[in-house]
């Protein structure tokens, strides 16, 4: 158990350096997730009164587009130095090396998205730091980046077409996003009823992330 | 092996002599059937007659999307490339339509519902099937016929997407929709619409089924010689020298 | 191939195939190389090199046939059978954005070397980097880039090394360091791609030849009892 | 001049012709455009009943989202490839290569655009395809891929150093996009008094056009 | 250095420096080659090779000092003097995505070449590429990369090409194509580093030896009027 955790753990490691060291892609992730927070704010502020009731949809689209934008480039870094190969050819199994990425983006992205919510808190005068709703942003962003980085391998070494990957990764995430939007509205009392949209988030998740570590495997083969 | 081969081969044959007048008379009869024989919608009017097209369409889609996860499967399993032709083929036969569903639900709308859209949970996962197959195509068309991790790719988005089938299918009954709630199919025993109806909704399921299968041998049997090509013009421009 | 000494072949490969878009860029190739020998892999460009010795390094999937590495079968492709090779590319395969050392650190926590430091010190001095091992990779010169992926290579003490034109870039102490610390090293097996063909002498056992694909010469190889019956 | 404009436009030529190598590539720019208007559409319309408020906010960050994903990476190829070098390796001035890059992506991000125009028309009941709005569109386009077009630049070919250039050159960003957001809101009649903030955008729009033809070469120097 | 006889070099240098943190990777350089000859650039790993060859093809620009190319100063970079350098350099710059024919299709249209039809044929049949000109390039084994950099490093006719270790991948035939094109090229003024020193002597007219960023070796060299004052 310890052999097979402790190579994940130093990707893991490995990646959360990297990415503290490079700080440009998530720095810009981040950056474009507070820019899109203020354009709301700016843009929703004279159009509506009350703007709490857009929350959800401005916090969930925006930690989407975050995730694929600094999710694609996880793999795109590997591929172009090379050093995706020199992780597939050490005795570390696929499916370690591929938690190993995602755990890596999963708490990347659960950094970013914890300063939105504090960014909003503050922004839209609505306190956002309740357990459930980071029950249901941590079950979204475990379910959205693991997709997002499955696929960031495949359109990595599919060659270029920037637009490949917010093509596919959107629409299959679309069912996740519409739980997540719901549930995050119930939890903060905007709609009744959190629990068949936590359900729904909760089935997506599960699947996006089941199928990802499955079938990672097998993508990466040649 | 060769017997079986050529056994599946002269089978194969047939459906050029089979499956082309019988698609060509199905549909026929269900264009008559629609237009003629059905009687006119008391309370929707002509409209109504787009049911015809509107549901057989998007049960030749199911089946179509459920022909590409068991075919993307047997890709990931197998790596044989012909199931990935047939993985294309049914998945642009999907794609069509599920296009035709929407085509005609949004038509069906305007007089029903005032607007050709709205944002409710069928309608929504509806499209959502369409972008994730259309997503599907363009990805696989993307790259090389041959490329056999590009196949693979496709495969396994195939699959992350097919959880979308059952959303679609249930979306009505788990969540309020302003979409018409599920009658036909449940109500086969206890008619809830004239016979006439329903003889005719019976002939478009066999007409639609037939077309939607005939595209779909179609397609693959595209996607196949276009395999054989690009193999042997690989093979021309290696065998010249270089 | 028809002599007498039957030993275990510590690498063989049966039937190995490649197929690229219906097109065979390695055919039905059949190799078994003895523990401890060093082959040279030669060929014109395109020959098929790359593609072998990729399929040998569980990198790329056979279309057709298998290869047995230290007992291993490459369709199994265990965690043991990676162990047991050391692979120098094309790429050096290192992150450019770390230094020498967390490179090889990174690596050795992948591989579960024991004991890594003195390890990657004793490397990386080899290879002639120790000094320049706080600075990032990328500033490297191609040369040292060469010497670091081969350190990389060897971090684990693989029993067989897989080497893609290994010189490319080195000066001549780089190519003598490659000798002795690879291409000659007692007790490693090598199979090694090259264009050094005036170098093959000085370090090579055996030789296997490729064309199109197909291996045309073999005097690497023993006789092996092959499907079973006996040579 | 004829000289010179001829290999910028090799590169508009070739850039195009990359992005966009088959019909498959316009398809996907669409499928993006779709995407992404359902993706927040969904979003919102559950919250309000009135959804066209959203609407300038809603387009606008869909537009910086995808000028990033198409533009931001439109040099990162490059460099992975080491052509960025061939680029400056030819006679052809590096102003000249970056106008035919930003205008190659200048294109296609205003053939996404307009796409999801005519798309949002449709789909929010609202006609979206005037004269003043297709202005205030070309500027903000024009400004804000001009600027991603520099900043992936130097987040592509300065490894080290590019942590703090995109964080600090994203602000520059954020005047034009409530400049955009706001004449966009105006030109709705959603407010009242487009000038301003048209002139606004225009400013920005300017500034960082210009500044990032100017900084372009010395950005790409070593 | 001390000869008599006086010609204008092709390229000249004059004190050129890269100081990279505070450290000269390439210090005082100092050379004057005459037009048509043939230059092997040598120095171990890490010497500044290819620092210099990235200087003289303008790609980085230099802390000091200066060089003069076919008459145009670096200093002014003016795409007269880029268009008569011709650079193969460790990577060969192709696009991946592209096939050889749109790769070099390209190129011609940027260096404004006249008639490049017929020329592409010319140089895709001399490098060997002529047959695959339709595939992607990314499917192209290693040797064929290099032979499609050196047809496009030759494309524009350069009068200097400046190579980084040009055999890198290539066998014994495409090593002879590179000789005939290039290094032995009639009327071709070349700088090329190299590991090679085995083949120096078949192609060089002269060496210049970098050590620690120093020239230590030239026998490259005219004699110049030095910083106006005659020689
Ligand atoms: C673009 C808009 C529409 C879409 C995407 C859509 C989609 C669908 C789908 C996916 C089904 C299959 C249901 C199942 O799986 O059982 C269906 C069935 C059906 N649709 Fe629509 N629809 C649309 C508009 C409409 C409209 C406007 C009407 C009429 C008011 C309508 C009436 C029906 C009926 C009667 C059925 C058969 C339901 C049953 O009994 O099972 N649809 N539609
Ligand atoms: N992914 C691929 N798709 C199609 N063909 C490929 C692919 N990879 C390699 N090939 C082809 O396979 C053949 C063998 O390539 P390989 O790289 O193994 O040659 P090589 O012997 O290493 O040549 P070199 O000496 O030039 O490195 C080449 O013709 C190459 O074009
Ligand atoms: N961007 C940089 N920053 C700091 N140092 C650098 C940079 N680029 C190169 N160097 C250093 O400059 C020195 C010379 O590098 P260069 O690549 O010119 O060597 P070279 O002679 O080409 O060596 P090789 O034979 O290995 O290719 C090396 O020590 C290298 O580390
Ligand atoms: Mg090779
Ligand atoms: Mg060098």
């Amino acid at each position: 158990m310890n052999e097979a955790i402790g190579p994940s753990m130093a990707v893991v490691m490995k990646d959360l350096r990297l990415a503290w060291r490079d700080r440009a892609g998530w720095a810009s992730a981040g950056a474009f997730a507070t820019i899109a927070v203020l354009v709301y704010s700016f843009a929703f502020d004279l159009a509506t009164g009350d703007i709490r009731p857009l929350l959800p949809g401005v916090l969930w689209t925006t930690f989407l587009f975050a995730g694929i934008f600094a999710g694609g480039q996880s793999f795109a870094r590997e591929s172009e130095e090379g050093t995706f190969d020199a992780l597939l050819l050490s005795p570390v199994s696929p499916t370690m090396v591929y938690l190993g990425k995602a755990a890596a983006n999963i708490i990347a992205m659960l950094v970013i998205e914890f300063l939105q919510l504090g960014l909003a808190t503050i922004l839209f005068d609505t306190n956002l730091v309740s357990l459930e709703l980071l029950v249901i942003v941590f079950l979204g962003t475990v379910g959205s980046v693991s997709l997002t980085t499955l696929l960031s391998t495949m359109s990595a070494s599919m060659r270029g077409r920037a637009m490949l990957l917010p093509v596919m990764a959107l629409p299959l995430l679309v069912p996740l996003l519409i739980g997540a939007v719901r549930a995050t509205g119930a939890s903060l009392n905007l709609e009744v009823g959190a629990a068949p949209w936590t359900l729904l988030l909760a089935v997506a998740a599960l699947w996006s992330a089941a199928l990802s570590v499955l079938l990672f495997p097998i993508a990466v083969e040649r | 092996m060769s017997a079986l081969t050529s056994t599946l081969q002269r089978v194969y044959g047939l459906w050029w002599i089979v499956l082309p007048p019988i698609v060509g008379s199905a549909v026929m009869a269900m264009i008559i059937g629609a237009l003629v024989v059905a009687p006119r919608e008391i309370i929707e009017g002509d409209v109504q007659r787009l049911l015809y097209i509107h549901f057989p369409s998007i049960l030749a889609a199911y089946g179509a999307f459920g022909v590409v996860f068991v075919a993307s499967l047997v890709v990931l399993w197998k790596r044989d490339l012909r199931w990935d032709a047939v993985a294309r083929g049914a998945a642009t036969v999907g794609v069509l339509f599920t296009g035709l569903t929407l085509a005609t639900g949004a038509l069906w709308g305007k007089p029903i519902w005032g607007v050709y859209w709205t944002w409710d949970a069928r309608l929504t996962s509806t499209l959502v099937l369409f972008l994730i197959y259309a997503a599907y195509l363009l990805a696989r068309s993307m790259a090389d016929e041959l490329d056999e991790q590009a196949a693979r790719f496709a495969a396994v988005f195939a699959v992350l997407g097919a959880l979308d089938i059952p959303l679609v299918m249930f979306s009505v009954t788990w969540w309020r929709t302003l979409h018409p709630q599920p009658i036909i199919m449940r109500g086969l025993e206890r008619p809830a619409m004239p016979a006439e109806m329903l003889a005719v909704l019976l002939i478009a399921f066999l007409g639609i089924g037939a077309l939607a299968l005939w595209l779909g041998v179609l397609r693959t049997e595209a996607e196949w010689l276009a395999k054989r090509t690009a193999t042997l013009r690989a093979k021309i421009d290696r065998h010249q020298g270089a | 191939m028809t002599t007498a000494r039957i030993e275990a072949p510590i690498l063989q490969t049966l039937a190995l195939t490649k197929r690229y878009g219906g097109l065979d860029v390695v055919r039905q190739v059949a190799i078994a190389l003895p523990a401890g020998s060093r082959t040279a892999l030669v060929g014109a460009n395109g020959a098929g090199k790359t593609t072998l010795l990729a399929m040998l390094s569980t990198l790329v999937t056979p279309s057709e046939g298998d290869a047995t590495i230290v007992g291993h079968s490459l369709k199994a492709r265990p965690a043991a059978l990676r162990r047991a090779i050391g692979v120098l590319a094309h790429a050096p395969m290192l992150y450019e954005e770390m230094t020498p050392l967390e490179n090889l650190g990174f690596f050795a926590r992948l591989y579960g070397v024991a004991q890594p430091e003195p390890r990657i010190e004793e490397l990386l001095r080899a290879v002639g980097v120790w000094n320049r091992r706080h600075e990032a990779t990328s500033v490297l010169s191609r040369g040292y880039h060469q010497r670091l992926a081969l350190a990389r290579a060897l971090l684990h003490r693989p029993a067989i090394l897989l080497a893609d034109e290994p010189e490319t870039g080195l000066d001549p102490e780089g190519v003598e360091m490659l000798d002795e610390l690879a291409l000659r090293a007692p007790g490693l097996t090598v199979l090694a791609a090259t264009h050094r063909v005036d170098r093959v002498e000085a370090w090579a056992t055996g030789v296997v030849r490729l064309e199109h694909g197909r291996v045309v010469e073999d005097t690497a190889s023993i006789a092996v009892a092959r499907q079973g019956a006996p040579a």
